[in-house]
């Protein structure tokens, strides 16, 4: 097998992970994009290892590891969508301003203020 | 439209193929994993743009799905059915209790895609011609013997694992536990602070 | 290995996916039948009502095929195929007797089989979720919530007996196996037996289904054909769940006399285990959610690590 | 014999250390810290001048750490000149001392004065003993630092830390060429010992020598005072009076005459060098000896007068004339110490420093009147006293030098100077004397005296009468060529020997080792002498009340101020580097500081434009990251 199908696979797999991450609004959404660019990189390694002939196997053994961080990733990442979802109700990145510059951008503050007002996050 | 560069380039460097069959005489094996490829970038595709929540996660199982048989085409066999086990078994199954627990709607959602989406779409496309043009520029001549091996048996990566590799290996059971208190504790301490639970 | 060998053997394989569920489908009928003295499925075709199956057949195939107006219809209808495939697929992989009798030898087989098995739970879930019905919804987080609990004992439990025999490979633990692997791998067994009902949301594990709390959970919406479809998924399960454990824990096709009466004796371990399924489901009560989750993750599975344990410290003691 | 001078030296340096880390907590134990050790380095020096005797050099030394391509010796040389100018030191230090302990019995900062003057002694021992040049201008520097901080003792006041600063810059600004001039003189000799730069140099001079020698006299003209860095020495009189007796008269302004005889040959071979030191000389002592002339405060008269005399020391080493030079500074330290304490007993009595409202004290304390009288005569050079034949054998030389130098003496001319200024300033010296002396004991008192608080104590009395001997008796060492020629040797360090004097193998000619006066240099000398104390006497006799100092007419508000140097400083150097400094401001703060400002603001602009893309969206940063991850990754693409 010529080695661009699995790299054009990969690289074409990483691009469109790559435009979900950053025009999905989910939160969850853009977790799964992130999966499609990490097996992007999965399918990379495990060509080169086979084209290698890598005698420790260092691409596979690196495709575990990938895989294994991704499920690690993945309820990490769910937990803390879960956690912002259960606090202001939503699982909007893009309304998620807590990093803007304060007064930059007037919809942050609106969230902010609905965010405050919402019984329960006077808690917190 | 990048499938259709894809071709091009792959047109272009067989002109100067070196190394292995032209790209004109395709084996059995070459086929099928364009052909899967194909459903797997369709899938992953429709993941990215589907306007149903559900449906992404539903694609996104194909799309890890094909990538599993691509694995096997790839003779890696192990990786292929650890990445059903994980990916589809664990990952997506997480993913749609996630997304059953942030009341994923039935039907067309509207505010999916943000409103940035052409700039994504110029980053992601720039992002990939590159991408593309190094790789096809430097491995067009490329090519994978995939003969009579068992590289990609559990036997061999096990081997390779647990003989070579095995600190990162036990560094990465530390890194899961790190994961799992910690996901315990993001889902927990929320209960905590408001008293008797929801 | 021809074509037409591999033709055959997939048709082989099809037809006793085709045919054994139904078998443990008329067999949990009677046995529950007996064991309770219900009378109904005793009753059609005279002779301890061995009509019935047929009954149901036609009965199921009769019903309209409801889907809900605010369902997803698509995800809706694929739900029960994603289902049950995975079972078709996994027995390809479960060696019935000695030597070649084997749909198809698979290197890593206890990973493949373990693996595809986890798919079908996504049938649950795409069934509960599309059914736009709360109790379904219900029905589905309880059944991820299940399969992400029990997964893990069960993968234990199996990788157990792989280290056991240092193989992955299905007919390769088989080929190892010896009688004494019987006490050795006992808690194995039950832990990998336990974890697999739990799986397949049979009774005492079926709070997923339960008809009395969230009236059928995932499958509350479905009727006839589709119905059947999930039913017989949960039978091909049993199949599954049951020629697994005999393969991977009782020795397959092991057994007095000769080698080649080897598939008798795992189609009859199959079945012991089959009744057992059954007969569990006749004789314990439901557990309780959060009973269900704490028996997996403080019962089976620091269980299954001790038999990890037992396993690696004989291992190495024989070696 | 060279231990013995380590000791003398390492003992005023211990008590120094212990006198300012424990002199606070305990200070009854400071007064005998502070004189106790150097009362031993005083025996010690003794010993040492004495076992010396008439023999060469003795020198010993541990090398340090190599630090380079010139190696510094930690050693002391002990010579004939080393001996006996340490001996004059101690001496003098330990007097300062025994007079301090009674002088500054009062004073709350009396622990750290003390330790600093023990220190002092330390550094100065040090520059006497050392045989390395590196080590000598440890012990300079060392010295200049604690003439800083005893210039400032009284340092309330603004006048006190005006006058340490100014002399601690003044002295500083000789010292950087001396510094060079010491790198110089070891580059070109290949090392900083002395020995080695003494015998060194070839005899018809050398390039570095002169060289290294003329940055030398930068250092020697601010430690000792000479034109143009004389200013800071009247001002130094600020500090406490025992210190401007021991450091500005006695021992540190010697300093610099030291050095040029402790590296004698090297300047013996360097003609430029002892043209410049002569005319530096000649200046010198005939302004200072107008200035003190003019002066109403009597340490001030002092100072000046010791810038004079450290001139006539200066330019006898002009005019060849090193061991009349030594010698002169061997009795100028004696009476000139004896006259500063002396004057410090009478601010004592009068209260107050200003000869205008001084007079009578005569009747008062009949001891001072008497020793100061002794010191004053000393000073004029009153024939029997001791300045008398140390100035003469300094003007005798310079005759030498002048009339029938040879080869290998210094240039004629610098004879004629010194001669002609020595003579001059003679009679200048014979004329403020006068005026002082009569100006501070005779006539009535013109203000009332201050209620006598107490007797003068004795321990500031009984060093005056102690100095009062050398004073008068120290110039018979030179009357004999087996006296103090024989003592100081040869100018290289070698003993003296008549034997040898008689065989021309010592470096100079043998007149310059007779410090015998001379008849024609001691006739014009007393000859003025007597016209300036004349007509002094004759003005203070038509006006006892007036100063006779009218007689210098409009010269006089000029003179008292110095000749205003310090306004030619102000004008030529002070005010041109304001006027750098405010141009350099302007630049800094307009031109710089535009930059550095435009540059905050630019990034502030930027920084606020960059402010509005920071909207919170994630996705937003990541999509800006990657694509300029992609234009990068491009343009090396498209460039490679």
């Amino acid at each position: 097998m010529h080695l661009v199908y699995p790299l054009v696979l990969a690289v074409l797999l990483f691009g469109i992970g790559l435009y979900g991450v950053l025009a999905r609004r989910n939160a969850v959404l853009v977790l799964m994009s992130v999966e499609l660019m990490l097996n992007a990189v999965n399918v990379n390694l495990v060509a080169f290892d086979m084209w290698l002939r890598d005698t420790l196997h260092a691409g596979q053994a690196l495709t575990l590891f990938v895989i294994t961080i991704a499920a690690a990733e993945i309820g990490l990442g769910l937990a803390i969508v879960l956690m912002i979802f259960r606090n202001r109700a939503t699982s909007d990145v893009s309304a998620l301003r807590d990093l803007a510059e304060p007064g930059a951008v007037p919809r942050a503050r609106r969230r902010l203020r609905t965010a405050r007002t919402r019984p329960g996050s006077e808690a917190a | 439209m990048t499938a259709g560069l894809a071709a091009a380039t792959v047109a272009a460097a067989d002109l100067s193929g070196r190394g292995g069959p032209g790209f004109l005489s395709p084996t059995g094996a070459e086929v099928a994993f364009v052909l899967i490829g194909l459903v797997v970038l369709g899938s992953a595709l429709l993941v990215v743009t589907t306007s149903q929540i559900v449906h992404a996660a539903l694609w996104l199982v194909v799309t890890l799905g094909g990538l599993a048989a691509e694995y096997l085409l790839l003779t890696a066999e192990f990786i292929a059915w650890v990445q059903v086990l994980i990916y589809i078994g664990a990952v997506v199954v997480l993913l749609l209790f996630g997304l059953m627990l942030t009341r994923a709607p039935i039907g067309r959602s509207t505010e999916l895609d943000s409103l940035k989406r052409w700039p994504a779409v110029l980053v992601a496309v720039g992002a990939t011609a590159t991408l593309l043009t190094v790789v096809v520029d430097a491995f067009h001549s490329a090519y994978l013997d995939l003969g009579k091996t068992d590289d990609g048996s559990a036997r061999v990566t096990g081997e390779s694992l647990f003989r070579v590799w095995v600190l990162p290996f036990e560094v990465l059971s530390v890194l899961l536990l790190a994961a799992l208190i910690g996901a315990i504790v993001l889902s927990r301490g929320r209960a905590d602070a408001d008293g008797k639970g929801r | 290995m021809t074509v037409v060998e591999v033709l055959v053997r997939l048709a082989l394989v099809l037809a006793a996916f085709l045919v054994f569920p139904l078998v443990i489908g008329q067999t949990e009928h009677k046995v529950m039948g007996h064991m309770q003295a219900r009378v109904g499925p005793i009753y059609a075709g005279a002779f301890h009502g061995w009509a019935q199956l047929v009954a149901d057949g036609v009965k199921f195939a009769q019903k309209e095929d409801v889907v809900p107006a605010g369902a997803d219809r698509r995800v809706f209808r694929l739900a029960p195929a994603i289902a049950l495939i995975p079972y078709m697929v996994v027995l390809i992989a479960i060696p019935v007797g000695s030597g070649d009798l084997v749909g198809r030898s698979i290197d890593a087989g206890v990973f493949f089989v373990l693996a595809v098995m986890g798919v079908g739970v996504l049938g649950s879930l795409m069934g509960g979720w599309a059914s736009a019905n709360k109790f379904s919804l219900l029905g589905s987080l309880r059944t991820a919530a299940q399969l992400m609990a029990y997964e893990l004992p069960m993968l234990l439990a199996g990788a157990s007996v792989a280290m056991a025999a240092g193989t992955l490979s299905l007919t390769g633990i088989l080929g190892q196996w010896e009688w004494w692997w019987l006490p050795w791998q006992a808690v194995g067994g039950v832990v990998f037996f336990t974890a697999g009902l739990a799986e397949l949301q049979r009774p005492p594990f079926d709070m997923p289904v339960a008809d009395s709390e969230i009236i059928f959970g995932a499958y509350t919406e479905y009727t006839g054909l589709r119905f059947a479809l999930f039913l017989l998924a949960e039978y091909a399960g049993i199949l599954v769940l049951c020629a697994l454990t005999t393969v991977l824990f009782l020795g397959g096709w092991h057994g007095p006399w000769s080698d080649d009466l080897g598939w008798l004796w795992t189609l009859l371990k199959t079945g012991v285990l089959a009744f057992v399924v059954i007969w569990l489901r006749v004789s314990y009560p439901r557990l309780r959610e959060d009973q269900l989750q704490k028996l997996a993750w403080t019962g089976l599975i620091p269980l299954a690590l001790a038999q990890l344990v037992l396993t690696g410290v004989v291992r190495v003691a024989i070696a | 014999m060279t231990t013995a001078a380590a000791l003398a030296t390492g003992l005023p340096f211990l008590a120094a250390v212990l006198g300012l880390a424990f002199g606070r907590r305990f200070p009854a134990a400071a007064r005998a810290l502070a004189t106790l050790p150097l009362a031993a380095s005083v025996l010690l020096t003794w010993a040492v001048a004495v076992r010396h005797d008439s023999g060469g050099v003795t020198e010993h030394g541990t090398e340090l750490t190599p630090t380079g391509a010139l190696d510094i010796t930690l050693s002391m040389r002990v010579d004939g000149l080393s001996a006996i100018v340490a001996a004059l030191v101690a001496t003098v230090a330990l007097l300062v001392q025994v007079y301090s302990a009674a002088y500054m019995r009062k004073d709350p900062r009396y622990s750290s004065y003390a330790a600093l003057i023990s220190l002092f002694s330390a550094a100065m021992l040090l520059v006497v003993y050392t045989g390395d040049l590196i080590v000598l201008l440890v012990g300079w520097e060392v010295m200049g630092v604690c003439s800083y901080f005893l210039i400032g003792h009284y340092w309330e006041t603004e006048v006190a830390r005006a006058a340490a600063v100014k002399a601690f810059l003044v002295t500083k600004l000789g010292d950087v060429p001396f510094l060079i001039g010491v790198l110089v003189l070891g580059v070109g000799a290949g090392s900083f010992r002395i020995g080695a730069i003494v015998d060194g140099v070839p005899p018809g001079g050398a390039g570095w020598a002169t060289a290294g020698t003329l940055l030398m006299l930068g250092g020697v003209a601010g430690k000792s005072a000479q034109v143009p860095l004389q200013t800071w020495l009247p001002d130094a009189m600020t500090g406490p009076t025992p210190v401007s007796a021991l450091i500005h008269a006695a021992t540190m302004v010697a300093a610099g005459a030291y050095v040029v005889a402790r590296l004698y040959p090297v300047f013996l071979a360097s003609d430029a060098t002892l043209v410049v030191l002569a005319v530096m000389a000649a200046l010198t002592m005939v302004s200072s000896a107008l200035f003190a002339f003019a002066q109403d405060d009597l340490k001030r008269v002092l100072a000046w007068s010791t810038v004079s005399q450290l001139a006539y020391m200066t330019g006898g080493l002009a005019a060849g004339g090193r061991d009349a030079a030594v010698f002169h500074l061997l009795t100028h330290g004696a009476f000139k110490a004896l006259l500063f304490l002396a004057a410090g007993v009478v601010i004592h009595l009068a209260g107050t420093g200003r000869i205008s409202d001084m007079g009578g004290l005569r009747r008062r304390e009949p001891l001072v009147f008497w020793t100061m009288t002794a010191g004053l005569g000393a000073l004029v050079g009153v024939p029997p006293l001791s300045g008398f034949f140390s100035k003469e054998a300094v003007l005798g030389a310079a005759e030498h030098t002048a009339i029938d130098g040879g080869a290998g003496a210094p240039p004629a001319v610098t004879g004629w100077l010194v001669i002609v200024a020595g003579v001059l300033t003679a009679g200048l010296t014979a004329a403020y004397a006068t005026r002082l002396w009569l100006r501070v004991f005779f006539g009535e008192a013109r203000k009332p005296a201050p209620e006598p608080h107490g007797p003068t104590p004795v321990l500031m009395l009984w060093p005056l009468a102690v100095l009062t001997v050398p004073t008068v008796l120290l110039g018979v060492i030179g009357l004999n060529e087996s006296w103090l020629p024989a003592w100081l040797g040869d100018a290289d360090g070698r003993a003296y020997g008549s034997a040898d004097a008689a065989n021309g193998l010592l470096l100079q000619a043998p007149a310059y080792y007779d410090l015998a006066p001379r008849l024609g240099t001691s006739l014009a000398a007393v000859a003025l002498l007597a016209l300036g104390a004349g007509a002094v006497y004759a003005l203070w006799r038509r006006d006892p009340a007036a100063d006779p100092a009218r007689v210098l007419g409009r010269l006089r508000g000029p003179a008292e101020r110095g000749f205003d140097v310090d306004r030619l400083y102000d004008a030529v150097v002070v005010r041109p580097v304001w006027l750098a400094a405010r141009a350099t401001r302007f630049v800094d703060r307009v031109v710089i500081d535009g930059y550095v400002h435009a540059a905050a603001q630019g990034t502030w602009l930027a920084g606020g434009g960059v402010r509005r893309s920071q909207n919170g969206n994630v996705q937003v940063y990541l999509a800006g990251v990657l694509a300029g991850f992609v234009v990068l990754a491009v343009t090396v693409a498209v460039r490679a």
